[in-house]
């Protein structure tokens, strides 16, 4: 038997194979497809202090393997979810993490506050990086002042595992990867989406109704990797990678190039079984190499 | 409950330059489906069709366990499927979906233009199985358009409009007499196909108060609610369509 | 019959199509498969001031609709360009534009200042951006300070059209994009590389000897969309568009969110005739369309 | 001059679990293709292969207008490439690439280990049309790794070896007794394959103060001298794989 429990600061994953925020709705979107137990962890909908009808339709694009969204955070709000979601998903014997989102920091701090309540929510992921609300979300993340001032102030209130969700939209993903560490975070999650665009050449307008949008699914994974490789380097907590990932050799690339766990997001679209063939399709790899424990392979990239 | 299943292609037939039916048997006996739920369809081998694509159920035999979908080229994914031959595979995700409302009365009107004819034969199918009779129009540019009207007579009264007069009535299924009636008695409107013509079907019901459901055709990336991309906007705020519809009463929509 | 004619700057382009820097040769190694006399221009390999071998194999990745390079320069130096390349393309009915590169301000000013005294050459494109060289490079166009130096040099020796190539390795490329410009920038050209990684999760090591490459291919068009449209609307030299065109519908979206010409390049690889086809497609896209000037479609996306 | 050309596959032999033997017939007559070139395939219909396939020519038939690939299974394009079926299309660019050497004498070895066998056939024939008889030596794990004997014995003197002994000699080619002489005669050697192999063949060459033609394998890109990536380097610095070599003298390579 090898071992595949990883840890994410207190947080215990039965392995390293998380869900990716928007793209799993709360979870039981897939109870007819997977034993949603059987995952490390799930992140659900990007939440925030009000309810948000987010974006206007359309909110998607296909581009060449990949996507472009630009939901822009349609969620039930934190109270909402609170009440009425919560009840349904907290006894999911998993991780159940909450993406947090917001346009000022009170409002991150409203919903990281509320959801610290929460018994069996152990630990949010911060997105300072959604490029698809005009105010806050991306700008936070893509300055190392706000994304420090946004950290450090949710850090006081928030006492469980805080992840941070770092842009890729940056010039050095580094230099916000150490501000946020320095700032509190527990761990990173990288990448959200890279900010992308699609046109309708017979139309000729945008396909989106938000013009630009963010990209997602395998065409952005050679540039996710190298951002986890070079934060990897660079800081000392642990990592989720995430960003294109549909099969377990890709989860084997991310965690050789650093990270501890993966996030998958846009290939639960295409195949909704993806996260449960990884889990063992990474069984069958450790197998093959004679690796016993999956922390193994963690930065385990030969140079 | 939701499904994955990998089917094998009984048949393809080409009705005309556009349009095709495919014929599908699964590899274990089809879920319950009801008439206006779709598929979401895994096009391989296609370097730009990494997403599923959403097609209605056209028609399904239980004692065959075959499914049937009616798909119209327009790009690469449906050009791709309508390239596939007796024995190739293909994995498919269903029922999704609502579906349209049974009604209790032989008076309704199913109108389908273009493609959109694909989900009203299953549909039809269904008001039959009650011993209804509805009424069914079908719309198309041209004779060709319009195909296997046998099988729709076998369910109801079958009208036809073309708008180059080729087939049926000359013009848009708006022009037919039975969308001209000063006091129709129809109870429920039935309507897929490009927007104009659905619009034009609500015009009618609105104008006579009788209350119509249409199949909206967003894009979609999940097919099945977890990606929020395929909103529709409706008095109850954004609703998806590929959960809380495709199928809509269009008092609920903006429209 | 359409106008297909484009002006970028100084320079008359018999059509938009143009062939982007290290993705074609100096031109000759196309002869066989197309008349280069049909291009509206080509832009041949990064030249610096020495000869350089560039970086050690493996140079390649193959990504998702994507490829990463490692190339990392390799030229035969600006000296020997003059002498032995330049006699063999001068001729081509075409803008021959050359892609200088360098590690220091002074390397870039000796190429540029050379190829000034060509007289065949119409034109150069400055390439602050390549992400495969250790100094210089990618270093100069993600900073402002540092793209607006260079480009201010070398404009005071470089008399002819001035085109400088920003990196979309950045938080925000209209910055950049502004800075070079009032810099003396005649035009700008976008976008190179993204910066990316590749792994082979069997041998545990990277793909490229460097580690990390430049990420280009359809995979990067919604990115390089979005860079486009965001220039256009914040600077107003004349832009060329490219990363990822494959054919004329691709060729139109770059033209409609503000391109007046766009570069081809690793669409080359896999169809040597892309460049001539896009050409037919333009035409093919005006008639149908019923455009009689190219010029019409450029910026001309509805809001 | 370099071409792009469509071809039609007349058969598409499988040999084992790994090769196949592709014929291809093209839609005008073969240029002129020297033994050692390879073509550039483009593989339609797979999601991870948008840059073509590098695969060197294994045999030509110029009466019948017929090339022939020899390739292994190892990724996604060339399983692609193991599926096709007589009357598919593939898009090839050919003749790309230097060449072997045409020697003046049959007192020359070749060596093809693994798919390494593949451009050996074209060059034992192009050898054997001078009037000459090479010595052909070709290794594989096992029996079922070689195949089409009688094709090379037309050409030359052949023996096998198999590292588990099903057939020919046990061991690797180096362990063949033509490859253990103490004196041995040969002008030339040829070797493509595992760089294992082609470095014993090299050691053997040196040993011996015989000049070594290697067939390289890089990565490319492009094939044609354009994107600058596969390149190895010699003692004149780096050179292109597809356009200075994929053959090359082992005295050229810092080997
Ligand atoms: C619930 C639902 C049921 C449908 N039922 C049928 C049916 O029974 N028969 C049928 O022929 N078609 C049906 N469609 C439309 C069908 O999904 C699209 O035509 C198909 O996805 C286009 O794929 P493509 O790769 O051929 O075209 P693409 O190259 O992807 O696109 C070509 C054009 O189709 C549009 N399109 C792309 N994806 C979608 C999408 N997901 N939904 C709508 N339009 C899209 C694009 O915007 C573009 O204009 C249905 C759509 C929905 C949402
Ligand atoms: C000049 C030349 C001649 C060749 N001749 C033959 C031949 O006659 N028969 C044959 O079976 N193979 C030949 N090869 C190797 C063949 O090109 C690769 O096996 C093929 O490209 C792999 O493609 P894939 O999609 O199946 O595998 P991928 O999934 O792309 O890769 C699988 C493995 O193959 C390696 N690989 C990928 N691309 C190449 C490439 N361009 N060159 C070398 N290795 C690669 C990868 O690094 C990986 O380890 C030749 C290669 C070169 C450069
Ligand atoms: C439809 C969609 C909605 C998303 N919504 C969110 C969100 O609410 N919060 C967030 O942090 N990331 C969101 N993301 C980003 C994903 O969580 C993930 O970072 C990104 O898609 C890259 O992973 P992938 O390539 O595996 O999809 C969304 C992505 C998609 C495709
Ligand atoms: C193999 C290769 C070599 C390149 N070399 C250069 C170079 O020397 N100078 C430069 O400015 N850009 C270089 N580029 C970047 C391209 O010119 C272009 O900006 C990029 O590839 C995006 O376009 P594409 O997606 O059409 O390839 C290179 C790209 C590739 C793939
Ligand atoms: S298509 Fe994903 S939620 Fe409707
Ligand atoms: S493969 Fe492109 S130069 Fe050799």
């Amino acid at each position: 038997m090898v071992n595949l429990n990883v840890n994410i600061d207190k947080l215990k994953l039965k392995n390293p194979i998380m869900t990716a925020s928007g793209t799993f709705g709360y979870g039981p979107e897939f109870d007819d497809f997977i034993h949603v137990d059987d995952l490390g962890g799930i992140v659900v909908k990007g939440t925030t202090g009000k309810h948000r009808e987010g974006n206007p339709y359309p909110r998607m694009a296909e581009t060449p393997m990949g996507m472009l969204n630009a939901v822009g955070l349609q969620n039930v709000g934190v109270d909402h979810f609170i009440s009425d979601i919560y009840p349904q998903i907290k006894d999911y014997n998993t991780n159940v993490l909450v993406n947090v989102s917001g346009s000022t920091i009170d409002e991150y701090l409203e919903v990281a506050e509320k959801i610290n309540a929460l018994e069996k929510i152990p630990g949010i992921e911060l997105n300072i990086s959604c490029p698809n609300v005009k105010e806050g979300g991306m700008a936070f993340g893509t300055s190392c002042p706000s994304a420090q001032a946004v950290v450090e102030e949710v850090r006081k209130v928030y006492k469980k595992t805080l992840i941070v969700k770092l842009s890729p939209n940056v010039t050095d993903v580094t230099e916000i990867a150490r501000v946020v560490t320095e700032a509190g975070a527990d761990a990173l999650s990288l990448i959200n989406t890279l900010l992308g665009m699609a046109i309708d050449a017979e139309k000729q307008s945008p396909i989106l109704s938000t013009v630009t949008g963010g990209l997602s699914g395998p065409a952005v994974k050679p540039v996710a990797l190298r951002m986890v490789w070079q934060v990897a380097n660079a800081v000392d907590v642990p990592l989720i990678g995430m960003g294109g990932i549909r099969n377990a050799t890709d989860v084997i690339e991310f965690m050789l190039a650093g990270a501890t766990a993966v996030e998958i997001g846009t290939a639960n679209f295409v195949d909704p079984q993806v996260t449960v063939k990884c889990i063992d399709g990474i069984k069958a790899y450790m197998q093959r190499h004679g690796v016993d424990d999956v922390n193994e392979l963690i930065g385990a990239l030969r140079k | 409950m939701k499904q994955i299943i990998d089917f094998t292609v009984v048949s393809n037939k080409t009705l005309n330059h556009e349009h095709f039916v495919l014929e599908l048997k699964p590899d274990k006996p089809l879920p319950e489906i009801s008439a206006g739920q779709f598929v979401e369809v895994r096009v391989d081998g296609s370097e730009n069709t990494m997403l599923r694509r959403p097609i209605s159920v056209h028609d399904v035999d239980y004692d065959k366990n075959i499914l049937s979908l009616f798909i119209k080229k327009v790009g690469e994914g449906t050009r791709h499927l309508s390239e596939l031959t007796e024995g190739d595979n293909l994995n498919l995700i269903l029922p999704l979906g609502n579906g349209f409302t049974i009604p209790d009365s032989s008076n309704v009107l199913l109108v389908g233009g273009g493609c959109g004819v694909a989900p009203m034969l299953y549909l039809a199918r269904k008001i039959a199985e009650k011993g209804l009779r509805p009424f069914i129009l079908l719309g198309g540019k041209t004779k060709t358009d319009i195909s296997g009207i046998a099988a729709y007579q076998a369910f109801g009264k079958v009208a036809i409009t073309t708008e180059d007069g080729s087939e049926g009535e000359k013009g848009f299924v708006s022009d037919h007499p039975w969308m001209k009636q000063e006091t129709p008695d129809f109870k429920l409107l039935y309507a897929c196909g490009p927007e104009p013509m659905m619009k034009a079907v609500n015009d009618f019901g609105k104008k006579h108060e009788i209350d119509t459901e249409v199949s909206l055709e967003h894009t979609m990336a999940c097919g099945f609610g977890a990606c929020l991309t395929c909103v529709v906007d409706t008095t109850k705020g954004h609703q998806l369509t590929c959960k809380d519809g495709p199928v809509f009463n269009t008092k609920e929509l903006k429209w």
